[in-house]
């Protein structure tokens, strides 16, 4: 298991393996905000806290075909699920391996583009939490739908349409969290639903997902 | 005849003509379907007979 | 009758074929007379709200249409489940053949919401907790349509769907629970809301009653009619598969 | 005895194409499946893998004893060939990587990142994944695909140690290797027409 999550790191971060495309689309979307909604400050500041984790999300969306496609298309992902590891820790370890690539370097960003949009500095702690909270989820959930469609051609749009669904309980708690948290509410209700979504996607949603590579895998 | 619907007939009316026309069009396209995928199992089965 | 007759005879598709080619008419001629009562009653024959005016018609639409918006989707969770576990054809055709009637019916519980918000709420369009549900519930089914339609092999795209309808069936109730945390503040008073339970006299119950049971069986008589072209489109392409292979 | 089979068929996309196969294979022995394209070697081969249920019959073995190999080798092309092989050994929990690399003259190529082998060099990198699963029972589905006279004689050799140390195989192959093995032409176990995959004949 570990040495598959090694692999799959060590793929990401050489040549050619597209680490960092999604921070890089992060920090787009983010820059693009202003130039939409206009230059205020407080009109910044006020829905920096939506805009950062709808930008985390896309970021996040935007990686998720990857997950299986390349072990899909050259034989890995049959060796794999005839080898002694369950299919349930090698998706879990893949959407492991998705969230260190594609969703923690997001969260560590966030605070600097949170101050590009005026936010507070308070501010910054309550993003960090609400996206490292969150974040696991939007990697599981979309383990999930990279399952649904590996092996399916065009299946990247249909991916999307899959997932975005069902990122959005998720999207609701985890950006209510970091608004309360932004402007100083009671942040109890939306900790301990993300934290609950978190830890119930983590726990359940890995048996899904296999359930489904071993259909597209027939 | 017609029941006075007073300064709301534009709403109500629309909401009868775009629930019915969804309606029909549902209705349509799988009666429509239903006859086209019946009409071409006939045929290939008559062609099967024809052959076997 | 022998021991061995059960109800799940009619998940053979012979079987299945024989009994709706039978009630298929009565339903639809039932569904259709109890459609044009319940709308003829509730359209001519009821009186203005004295705080809604005759926008109060539009429950005759809305209410049906939302419930089977619902229920149409439980129905496909419930032969998604039979279709995992006894392996029946019948049922995963079933669900696939009722989920575009539950695209319609939510479309029509989402248009005709909107045109009774606009004289209402003053606008197309709030964020009502309940309106972003049936939204939201809107882009699930789009992602159960697609998947069916992306799959080449049925009984791969009848079990990944299935899987997805549980999942997805499990995230909407997520979603519905958390629309309602995200939207608490702003929820609309009961005295104007298209919810019979809240504020419908009997008056407007009954008609409302008959057109919600015409929508039932408009909705049965949908699926059985569907059903059976998936059964025979199936059939179809298991003739042109083996035709391929010889 | 390591594997058994009884009455299987098997399908591909709801169609059964084999049916009616019996078979043994037992230490030692090597099974070649022969027929022409399409008729349903490479299907027999996953669905013995586990990687799909059969359509009828049993399937008897132990599922962690066979390791198989795909017509595609499963290769990182940005790892090195010995970050390819250490992964795969890890991952079937073994640590000597050296007698497949011997065995597949990988020696000189172990720091040369697997997208820069040739094609039959990638060949050879996969087989020599066989090896370090130290699994019993290899399935090999085209092996030799790709590779040099040279190469399909080091392959011939490898599998001939296989079976002295009494591991199995069971290949799906066209050209002869060179060793003794047991025939298994699957074209006449191929599925009658008769049975409809899903609903009746006759049904409306």
């Amino acid at each position: 298991m570990i040495a598959l999550l090694l692999r799959d790191l060590k793929i990401a971060v050489r040549a050619g393996g597209g680490f960092g495309l999604g921070l890089a689309f992060f920090l787009i979307v983010v820059v693009l905000v202003p130039f939409s909604v206009g230059p205020q400050s407080s009109l910044l500041a006020s829905i920096a806290p939506g805009i950062l984790w709808l930008g985390a999300l896309l970021a996040c969306l935007l990686s998720l075909d990857r997950i299986f496609a390349l072990d899909f298309e050259d034989g890995s992902l049959d060796l794999l699920a005839t080898s002694p590891l369950p299919l349930e820790g090698i998706v879990s370890v893949k959407a492991a391996a998705h969230w260190l690539t594609s969703a923690l370097p997001l969260v560590i960003a966030a605070p600097f583009l949170a101050l590009m949009l005026n936010l507070p500095a308070a501010g910054y702690f309550w993003i960090v939490l609400s996206l490292l909270l969150g974040t696991p989820a939007l990697s599981v959930i979309g383990t999930f739908g990279a399952a649904l469609t590996v092996g399916l051609k065009r299946g990247g749009l249909l991916l999307s349409i899959l997932v975005l669904p069902l990122y959005v309980p998720t999207l609701i708690f985890g950006a209510e969290l970091a608004r309360r948290g932004v402007n100083g509410m009671d942040t109890q209700t939306p900790l301990l639903m993300l934290a609950g979504i978190t830890f119930a996607t983590i726990a359940l949603l890995p048996f899904a997902s296999a359930a489904v590579i071993r259909i597209n895998l027939r | 005849m017609m029941p006075d619907l007073g300064k709301y007939a534009t709403s109500v009316l629309s909401a009868y003509g775009a629930s019915i026309a969804i309606l029909v069009v549902l209705i349509w396209a799988s009666l429509a379907r239903s006859a086209r995928v019946r009409k071409s199992l006939e045929a290939f089965e008559a062609k099967r007979k024809g052959n076997g | 009758m022998s021991e061995r007759r059960s109800l799940w005879e009619y998940a053979n598709p012979r079987k299945f074929m024989g009994l709706s080619g039978t009630i298929l008419p009565w339903i639809t001629i039932a569904g259709g007379v109890l459609l044009v009562v319940g709308l003829i009653w509730g359209f001519f024959f009821t009186p203005d709200d004295y705080r809604q005016g005759s926008t109060v018609k539009i429950i005759y639409l809305h209410v049906p249409s939302a419930l089977m918006a619902i229920n149409a989707w439980f129905m496909m969770l419930v032969a998604s489940l039979i279709w995992l576990i006894r392996r029946h054809h019948v049922s995963a055709l079933a669900a696939r053949a009722a989920a575009p009637v539950g695209v319609a019916m939510t479309i029509i519980a989402l248009v005709t919401g909107a045109i009774w918000g606009q004289p209402m709420w003053g606008t197309w369009w709030v964020w009502d907790p309940r309106l972003t549900s049936f939204l939201i519930l809107f882009l699930f089914y789009l992602g159960y349509v697609a998947l069916w339609a992306a799959v080449e092999n049925d009984d791969t795209a009848a079990d990944l769907t299935s899987v997805t309808c549980i999942v997805g069936s499990v995230f909407a109730v997520l979603s519905r629970y958390a629309v309602n945390f995200w939207n608490q503040g702003l929820h609309q008073g009961a005295s104007l809301s298209l919810d019979p339970e809240e504020n419908v006299a009997d008056i407007f119950y009954y008609p409302l009653l008959v057109t919600i049971a015409a929508f039932v069986l408009i909705f049965v008589a949908l699926v059985l009619l569907r059903t059976r072209t998936e059964i025979r489109a199936r059939q179809l392409r298991a003739y042109m598969a083996r035709e391929r292979m010889q | 005895m390591v594997l058994k089979v009884k009455d299987l068929a098997v399908s591909r996309g709801g169609l059964t194409v084999l049916e009616g196969l019996n078979f043994t294979l037992s230490p030692g022995q090597a099974l070649v499946l022969r027929g022409p394209n399409g008729s349903g070697k490479t299907t027999l081969l996953r669905t013995l893998a586990g990687l799909q249920p059969p359509a009828a019959g049993d399937i008897v073995g132990d599922p962690e004893t066979i390791a198989y190999a795909a017509h595609a080798d499963g290769l990182k092309p940005t790892l090195s060939v010995r970050e390819n092989l250490a992964f795969w050994a890890q991952v079937f929990g073994t640590s000597d990587l050296s007698p497949a690399i011997d065995a597949f003259n990988l020696g000189t190529l172990l720091d040369r990142a697997a997208g820069a082998l040739s094609a039959g060099q990638k060949r050879r990198l996969g087989l020599a994944r066989l090896k370090v699963t130290g699994r019993q029972v290899w399935m090999l589905d085209e092996p030799t695909v790709s590779l040099d006279t040279s190469s399909v004689e080091q392959f011939a050799h490898t599998i001939r140690d296989h079976l002295k140390n009494q591991g199995s195989a069971l290949l799906a192959t066209h050209i002869d290797l060179g060793f003794e093995a047991t025939v298994l032409d699957v074209s006449p176990y191929k599925a009658k027409l008769r049975d409809l995959p899903v609903l009746e004949e006759g049904l409306l």
